[in-house]
């Protein structure tokens, strides 16, 4: 009978150093260590990461050099998320202020979402009114979560983010999960439908939102709408930021369907079924055991440690770092195997 | 700070199902692994250190001191220290008067192992240290929104704690009825004795059976209510979401007070507290019944691992 | 909780001490008569205290209860989506014998007892003095089992940016019968129950609150009074228990369970029924006594 | 048969369920359907009624009488002829010994003290709301009402003679600050806060509108609650001819009685002329 596991305490997490993998190992794979010696070339320009005694450039933090043109930065291996525009991440409102709701995105200061940078309620193309300013709690308020992407940066490193486009918005009909930012590799795209009924959205911050696929059957368009979304938008916000737009096509009165105030209800799916909460529950603990062995999360593995974590059929023995760790080899030999 | 209207209610409807759902996947009656250890603070008497999977940790040491007798009551004290949290924060003293009144309400042999002669004792201090996951999701220092409810887990270290807590060994008379003199002892480390013997072999304990040594300190359960379903060791998502809490002590085989109702939400919203129904406190403490004898039993193992390697370390 | 809204007086101000009335009347009271259902009489009045939204006083044996209730008033920042709610008691100076509730039950000896009962008194000076700004442990236990257990009956939600504040203030406790913590939560509950109906503000149940002991012969009486059998029980396999109710649902809201032995289930099935059976008692009489102000 | 109505409730009585039917023919046929609403000292909860049954009733939140008023008849809610007529009723809880506390919703009426002006808007305090009893009914410092207990508001002196000297325009408005005023909130740091952004002021030239041209800090005002707002304040609006200044005094305060000469101007006995967003006078 699983009632609890009670292990001595054991400093070295994750597995054997050979199968440490780091998602920022760029082309640049020299790690350093704080008050390691980078370079005494004094031609390079000190970025974040370094510091400089005399004519020396050392390391302040432990991570991975990156130099661009003469900018020669050090990249922390852990540490808070570094938002950049166009990241595809998930956030949490914490609190509704003046036109703008603040958003914690794990990052070292909260990003902004602009009441201009969503999509008002009752058709996209409306013009945003006073009352809309009255009733921002309505559509996002403290704790809400959402999906949303990086639209700019301020000068001090926050992010402003925006959700308009109809695959942004509040979340819903599922869980959060929330992991090490540097376990989540970048990729094309960040939400995937997965097998069981089981969508997920992968932040880059490292927040994870693992949710009922939805049923309706528009899901397929929603790329298309997105797009048309972004390309509608990109021409009223006058602010290009190198979208590849899309060529669908939908109806605006579509769109303003979509975008009413269903978007911004708090309600879930009636009759989520046991079976698809007890899927979206072996989807987070796979997660958990990769991040368990600090192994990088993307698509493919999250679907190898599902199918590894079928071996073990309760799933509260998921949590069990034994058990963990066995899912964890399972998926790396996985890939082994398949030579990728 | 807080969860999301649909995170909550997509948890309360999994939990609240006939078949519940735990957000981890775990069984109702399945607590959440922890790794412990013990005797690592070389100053105290007795220490543990506890860390939950989320990353919380308890950390805890316990000092004796030589006291006149007073009252029974005050040969035990607790401090609680939570982050850097204030700590006459209503919540936090709350949780020290459990925890202490747990203690002295089942203390090993009614203090008698306290007892050095018939005018002093051994006072201890219980110093308890709670970091909790959240401390970096706080927003502000008083945001308290996202502390769990650590009894439990302390408990389980301070149980750990007491069993590897050695006291120095009394060379003067016990006896000081006439003559009153002040104790004086054996400053070899390697003969103090242990405050709860350690069961040396199976055998002994099976001769002796309900003597000392199946005394143990008192260990406590937090248990949230959601509709019919009991959940044992809560996570702070569950919590958010409980009609109600309770927490019910265990103590050498049997279940002891406290046994009362918590108000498990920490983040002030009212909407989810609703109360239990009678039926859950019984069902509750049945649960308890199965469950404890195999945490104790998990714990007497790392106590037996830990008390025998310090010895090693002490001898060497 | 910070004091922004009395006007404090001068630094060197001090407060009204009355003269100790004489004791003619408290001492030779005996305990009241149980009615047949087990529970003591008591006597409630509300609305007595005249610049609070509600007030009820409670009278039983010779406890004596005041509880108002402040609100719902405005604060500033937080709560914006409901009110908060908090509950603060005050036990009046002369009663030591409370500051025993805790530790009395671990004395062996009467050497020790008397002992003990030295120590207490140094407590209880330092403890009480005058301006104390902090908590006793037993109001501290009080506040807290009170706020718990009517978190549940308020519709807090009704009043946003507000706050709801109880006071408790029990002015006499029977120092000469040991009239216990538990004893003394069950009375300042009921009493908060029919202080915020007083108030006006909107409550989905009242709550009512019962006390139970199971004895060693397993019987359980309700409203165990210990002046009439004194202490020989302790020591004994005996469990206490207070039990709070919101009678229209059947919840329970609120619990505590005391006892020096291990329990089981058939146990605490069998105390909460008694503490069920009281609260349920207490209820229509409340209904009774509202019903009859109106 | 239709349920018995208890007269007299106390909270968490269940007062009538949420749907009835009733039949008032002799032979028993079910005639209509009653849907009882939750009103005001009421709330719709679920209700125990046997094992693993509940069903979902109007119970009593407050302690006092019950009142069932019939709700205005919605023709095109009644849909076919098949289906039973359904009369709506809405059931409330009164009790006039205590009176409820009042907190401003979205769309009361409000009188409120300008505390603080900025360029964009407003700062006031809410001292009570419509008509009803001041918002605190006490405070902790027995100034529950009277006037002359807190020591009255030089305001509050000047304006009974005020009133005294003639504008019968004012008695009213006064009536209904009296109460408010003798609690004097502010000295205590207890009351609800409210704000006027600045295109809030008028319903007409929303843009030309300044601040300090509409308000002084001392100013009573009538307005209307537009949003219940963040943590902070409430968000009103004065934005309605019969909303704004209702009382005011020339030079910051420290002058006369001003009276309203238009609806953007007013003047003190002595003729000196102020801006201000006027409330129409009744």
């Amino acid at each position: 009978m699983e009632i609890i596991t009670i292990s001595k305490f054991n400093n070295n997490k994750g597995l054997n150093d050979e199968d440490e993998e780091m998602e920022d190992v760029s082309n640049n794979d020299q790690i350093v260590t704080p008050g390691e010696l980078i370079t005494e070339d004094t031609v390079w320009m000190r970025g974040h990461g370094t510091f400089a005694l005399g004519n020396k450039t050392y390391s302040s933090v432990a991570g991975t050099i990156l130099k661009v043109n003469k900018l020669l930065s050090v990249k922390p291996l852990k540490g808070r998320y570094t938002p950049e525009t166009g990241d595809h991440i998930i956030g949490r409102v914490i609190e509704v202020g003046n036109r703008r709701w603040k958003v914690d995105i794990g990052a070292r200061s909260d990003a902004v979402l602009l009441l201009g940078s969503v999509n008002l309620p009752g058709g996209i193309l409306r013009r945003k009114s006073d009352t809309d300013e009255l009733t921002m709690r309505n559509m996002l308020k403290e704790g809400d979560l959402l999906n949303c992407e990086v639209q700019s940066l301020f000068q001090d490193g926050s992010a402003s983010l925006h959700t308009r486009s109809l695959k942004y918005g509040k979340l819903k009909n599922g869980i959060f999960l929330s992991v090490p930012r540097s376990l989540i590799i970048r990729s094309k795209n960040h939400s995937f439908v997965l097998q069981g009924n089981v969508s997920i959205i992968l932040g880059v911050n490292g927040y994870i939102w693992i949710y009922k696929t939805p049923t309706v059957d528009n899901r397929l368009k929603t790329d298309s709408t997105a797009s048309t979304a972004s390309k509608l938008q990109s021409g009223v916000m006058g602010r290009q930021s190198g979208y590849q737009v899309g060529s669908g096509s939908v109806s605006l009165t579509r769109l303003e369907e979509e975008s009413s105030w269903e978007i911004y209800s708090d309600k879930n799916d009636e009759n989520i079924s046991d079976a698809i909460r007890s899927n979206i529950i072996r989807y987070r603990n796979a997660i958990q055991a990769l991040a368990h062995s600090q192994i990088g999360i993307n698509e493919s593995r999250i679907n190898m440690a599902y199918e590894a974590s079928m071996a073990y059929g309760s799933l509260g023995s998921l949590t069990e770092p034994e058990v963990m760790e066995n899912i964890s080899n399972d998926v790396l030999n996985g890939e082994k195997m398949r030579g990728s | 700070m807080s969860f999301s209207v649909s995170e909550k209610d997509y948890l309360y409807q999994s939990l609240s199902s006939k078949t519940p759902i735990r957000p981890d996947g775990r069984k109702s009656h399945q607590l959440r692994g922890i790794e412990a250890s013990i005797n690592f603070l070389p100053n105290s008497n007795g220490s543990s250190r506890i860390r939950l999977s989320d990353g919380s940790e308890v950390i805890i040491s316990i000092k004796s001191k030589v006291v006149k007798m007073s009252t029974l009551a005050d040969l035990i004290e607790l401090d609680l220290t939570i982050d850097n949290l204030r700590d006459d924060l209503t919540f936090i003293s709350d949780w020290t008067n459990i925890l202490r009144n747990s203690l002295l309400r089942n203390f090993a042999d009614k203090f008698e192992c306290l007892k050095l002669t018939t005018r002093y004792y051994f006072k201890l201090y219980v110093d308890v240290l709670f970091l909790s996951s959240s401390s970096n999701a706080r927003t502000t220092k008083t945001d308290t929104s996202f502390l769990q409810n650590p009894l439990s887990m302390i408990s389980f270290g301070i149980y750990l704690a007491l069993k590897s807590t050695r006291l120095p060994l009394l060379i003067s008379n016990s006896n000081d009825k006439d003559i009153e003199e002040l104790p004086t002892f054996n400053d070899d480390w390697s003969s103090t004795v242990l405050l709860y013997p350690q069961d040396e072999d199976e055998e002994i304990k099976e001769n002796n059976t309900t003597s000392q040594n199946s005394s143990s300190p008192p260990l406590l359960f937090v248990l949230s209510v959601v509709k019919n379903n009991l959940f044992i060791d809560p996570s702070i998502e569950e919590q958010e979401i409980s009609d109600c809490g309770l927490v019910i002590g265990w103590c050498s085989g049997k279940v002891v007070s406290p046994i009362e109702s918590l108000n498990l939400n920490q983040s002030g919203s009212s909407e989810y507290i609703k109360g239990m129904h009678g039926q859950n406190i019984i069902e509750g403490i049945k649960m308890i019944e199965n469950v404890a004898a195999t945490v104790s039993k998990g714990l007497d193992e790392i106590v037996k691992d830990g008390n025998n390697s310090v010895f090693m370390d002490s001898i060497f | 909780m910070s004091d922004r809204r009395r006007i404090t007086g001068p630094e060197s101000a001090l407060p009204l001490v009355f003269a100790p009335t004489p004791n003619n009347q408290s001492t030779t009271k005996s305990p009241q008569e149980k009615t047949n259902s087990g529970i003591r009489n008591f006597f409630i009045k509300t609305g007595i205290v005249s610049n609070c939204n509600g007030s009820c006083f409670l009278e039983v044996d010779n406890t004596t209860i005041i509880v108002s209730v402040y609100g719902a008033k405005p604060i500033r920042g937080s709560s914006v989506t409901s009110a908060s709610f908090s509950v603060m008691t005050k036990v009046s100076n002369n009663l030591e014998e409370l500051s025993n509730f805790t530790s009395s039950d671990l004395s062996h000896s009467k050497e020790e007892k008397e002992e003990q009962k030295l120590a207490k008194e140094d407590e209880y000076v330092t403890t009480n003095q005058i301006g104390k700004t902090q908590l006793s442990l037993v109001e501290q236990k009080l506040s807290t089992y009170i706020q718990t257990a009517f978190l549940p009956s308020i519709l807090l939600e009704k009043y946003p940016k507000s706050s709801i504040e109880v006071f408790i203030n029990i002015l006499t406790n029977d120092s000469h019968t040991n009239s216990s913590l538990l004893s003394l939560i069950t009375w300042c509950a009921n009493c908060t129950s029919l202080a915020l109906v007083d108030s006006g503000i909107e409550l989905k149940d009242m709550v009512s609150t019962g006390i139970a002991k199971l004895t060693d012969d397993q019987t359980v009486v309700i409203d165990p009074s210990y002046s009439n059998e004194g202490r020989k029980t302790v020591g004994g396999q005996e469990v206490r228990a207070v039990a709070s109710y919101m009678s229209v649902t059947d919840t329970v809201v609120g619990l505590m369970i005391e006892s020096e032995e291990g329990v089981n289930g058939e146990m605490i099935e069998k105390v909460i029924d008694g503490c069920n059976t009281m609260a349920r008692e207490i209820r229509s009489n409340m209904n009774g006594f509202l019903v009859s102000t109106m | 048969m239709s349920v018995e109505i208890p007269r007299v409730v106390v909270p968490g009585q269940p007062i009538v369920p949420e749907f009835d039917t009733a039949s008032h023919s002799a032979d028993h046929t079910i005639t209509q359907a009653r849907k009882y609403l939750s009103g005001p000292g009421t709330t719709l909860s679920k209700i125990p009624t046997g094992p693993n049954e509940e069903v979902n009733a109007i119970v009593a939140t407050l302690k006092g009488k019950t009142v069932i008023s019939p709700k205005s008849k919605d023709k095109t809610s009644s849909a076919s002829k098949d289906e039973l007529p359904v009369n709506e009723f809405l059931v409330s809880v009164v009790n006039h010994q205590t009176p409820r506390v009042p907190l401003p919703k979205e769309g009361d009426y409000v009188l409120c003290r300008v505390m603080k002006l900025t360029s964009r808007q407003a700062f006031v305090e809410i001292l009570s709301v419509d008509n009803q009893s001041s918002i605190l009914a006490d405070s902790g410092v027995g100034s529950n009402g009277s006037l002359g207990m807190a020591g009255g508001t030089s305001l509050v002196a000047n304006v009974s003679s005020g009133s005294v000297a003639g504008t019968s325009v004012f008695s009213q408005a006064v009536g209904a600050t009296n109460a408010s005023l003798g609690a004097h909130p502010a000295d205590l740091g207890e009351s609800f806060r409210g704000l006027i952004r600045v295109q809030d002021i008028r319903a007409t030239e929303r843009d030309k509108t300044q601040v300090v041209e509409s308000f002084m800090p001392g100013d009573i005002v009538r307005a209307e609650v537009i949003n219940i707002g963040d943590g902070a304040s409430y968000y009103l609006s004065t934005a309605k001819n019969e909303l704004g200044v209702v009382l005011s005094r020339s030079h910051g305060g420290r002058g006369d009685m001003l009276y309203p000469l238009d609806y953007e101007t007013m003047v003190s006995v002595s003729g000196h002329i102020e801006k201000r967003k006027v409330a129409k006078p009744f």
